[in-house]
């Protein structure tokens, strides 16, 4: 306790109250990836602290809550509390990068909604695998369009809400436009000898949305 | 570039003023374009920004730009066109109004470019403040330990913006760059050549030589005959391996014989 | 029948105690390194949770303690105390130096925003060269807004939970200084004299920038 002397031989400050101690391993304990050691603790705090004793006020402040201090061998960590694991289950995500294909069909449908398979392998200049599209549809990323009025009727495809959301972006309609992607360095090359860089952004923005002329 | 200097300045030390110019000329990489360096100009003043005479500032600025090429040091155009404002400026706010004329008032476009330096500055000032707070991962820090508790293992596929971005910027610069259309009139594929031996294989019972079992019509042209030649060997190395004929070439160059295996 | 009737229509069972709740939370803040919005606590919860209460419960709970509750836009994270940092050697990570131009792009989209391109060159006189904005959407401090319906259609830029996660901010109305600068006019969009509103959105900058095309 502050009124008593530090143990500690050779500080020449004297050591933090005990209360500022307990939050110093609270944040340590709290930050690190692994399990600290007492040592450890000892060694990053300053000079004259005592950690195994701030650990025993900092393990007895979280009796009963929602995560406790535990000991890990030689280590202290905080873990969950045990009653409490069934909360967990979200954080077990596993991530992984969507695919070449998939992504590349992903932008085409957001650049050009309402879009059919026909046309999306006519950009793409291969054909779409059967996984692709059902696995956007898995994500909810994309949905069923309108049917298009031509010929055999084919669906089209339009990003989801979902989608929206995902991408952090408020409509399909706020996506940099190809002039936006070049100005921005996400687009590296020069046009075609012969084709006009504004016939092409604006190709692209003109069928993109129809409601927009 | 030293502060003082512009005090010297303002106060018509000839030897100072030049001193400064060049300072100025020396540090102009330094800059962030005109406006920043009429920023400059105005603190040397040291006055309130709102009561900078811009007059002032425009002469430093286009005393500089003289100088600049007297010594012929190549100017960004930015800083040209903004000695350009300047002047029509400067004449503005020199000559009496002239009532046939309409348009903004001197005034009002002085006013209007210390409105603009003052925001300049006040940003500045808030992008030092947002540096100065404290960040995460410098002065405060996350959970290192996320836990895993179940054993429920969901995949989730993600990706970002700039992924869908330059995934969509690939697609369409590639037609860009398509390098030509290929003629597909003069090409034999593998498959067809595959198919029309596997038809054809039963006639083979000695060895003929390969080139006799090129199609009508593509024996002539070099380009096709080529092409069907390639796309006939590859189709019997294929059929050799499937264990339906053999192949053989006495020497190198020599004419390549086929005949179906016998089993 | 419980004796005060949850808020919720159709749940089933009772809510937990607030205490219990209040334990929830803070072992699914815990057990997360980013910040959790408060409608996704809710769905991880049992029925009946109000973790907007249990979350001003645990706030005051930590209150003075080496880790913090902190309010992030519409999420909530644990972070540790800003003045404990200096224990944290180990856990620092290098942030990768910006640039003077994108600092202050950076500070112009957060006080401005939603922004343009053309509306940020205005600002800061010279025309942004290209990585500037990318990185800044590399670090996800930064996203587009809706475009600007004015001729062109402009997309902006708007700044996102990650920077105000960043900067320890509540959110974008927290910014240092903003109600002095909105006070004192600097954050009004102003066209120079003579020219249109209009002109200056669309990206034309008047006779005094270079336009950037």
């Amino acid at each position: 306790m502050p009124a008593d002397p530090p143990p500690q031989e050779d500080s020449l400050f004297e050591a933090p109250p005990i209360g500022e101690q307990e939050r110093m391993v609270e944040a340590i304990l709290f930050a690190s990836a692994e399990p600290v050691r007492v040592a450890e603790l000892n060694a990053r705090m300053p000079h004259g602290c005592d950690a195994a004793e701030a650990l025993a006020h900092l393990a007895r402040r979280y009796e009963g809550r929602g995560v406790r201090l535990v000991r890990v061998g030689e280590a202290w960590a905080f873990r969950t509390a045990p009653d409490l694991g069934f909360l967990m289950q979200k954080e077990t995500v596993e991530v992984r990068k969507l695919s070449r294909a998939a992504i590349e069909t992903l932008a085409i449908i957001a650049y050009h909604q309402p879009v059919t398979r026909a046309e999306i392998e006519e950009i793409r200049g291969v054909s779409l695998s059967r996984g692709t599209i059902d696995q956007l549809l898995e994500l909810e990323w994309i949905r069923f369009g309108r049917r298009r009025m031509t010929p055999g009727r084919p669906v089209t495809y339009v990003v989801t809400e979902g989608f929206l959301d995902h991408f952090g972006l408020e409509s399909a309609r706020d996506l940099p436009g190809l002039k936006e992607l070049r100005a921005s360095g996400l687009l590296d090359s020069r046009p075609m000898p012969g084709t006009e860089e504004d016939d092409l952004a604006e190709g692209a923005q003109g069928d993109m949305f129809e409601d927009e002329s | 570039m030293d502060e003082d200097a512009f005090d010297e300045v303002a106060a018509h030390d000839p030897v100072s003023a030049r001193r400064a110019a060049e300072a100025l000329i020396v540090d102009v990489d330094g800059y962030e374009g005109p406006l920043d360096m009429l920023l400059t100009l105005a603190r040397g003043q040291k006055v309130d920004l709102r009561r900078i005479s811009v007059l002032q500032m425009a002469e430093q600025y286009l005393a500089f730009i003289e100088q600049a090429k007297a010594l012929r040091i190549e100017l960004a155009a930015d800083y040209l066109v903004m000695a350009a404002w300047l002047a029509f400026l400067k004449s503005r706010l020199l000559l009496p109004p002239d009532p046939a004329q309409d348009g903004p008032s001197g005034e009002e476009l002085a006013a209007h470019l210390a409105f603009q330096l003052e925001r300049l500055e006040a940003m500045r000032a808030a992008s030092a403040r947002l540096m100065a707070r404290d960040q995460r991962g410098r002065d405060f820090f996350v959970r290192g330990l996320t836990e895993d508790v179940t054993r429920i293992r969901k995949v989730s596929y993600t990706a970002t913006l700039l992924d869908l971005m330059q995934a969509y910027a690939r697609i369409r610069t590639r037609d860009d760059f398509r390098p030509y259309i290929m003629d597909r009139e003069s090409v034999y594929t593998m498959e067809d050549a595959l198919e029309r031996m596997r038809a054809m294989i039963g006639y083979a019972g000695d060895w003929v030589e390969l080139s006799g079992w090129l199609p009508e019509g593509w024996q002539l042209d070099p380009v096709r005959r080529r092409a069907a030649t390639a796309a006939h060997f590859a189709a019997s190395l294929e059929l050799v391996k499937q264990g339906v004929l053999d192949i053989r070439q006495g020497d190198m160059f020599a004419p390549i014989h086929i005949r179906k295996r016998t089993r």
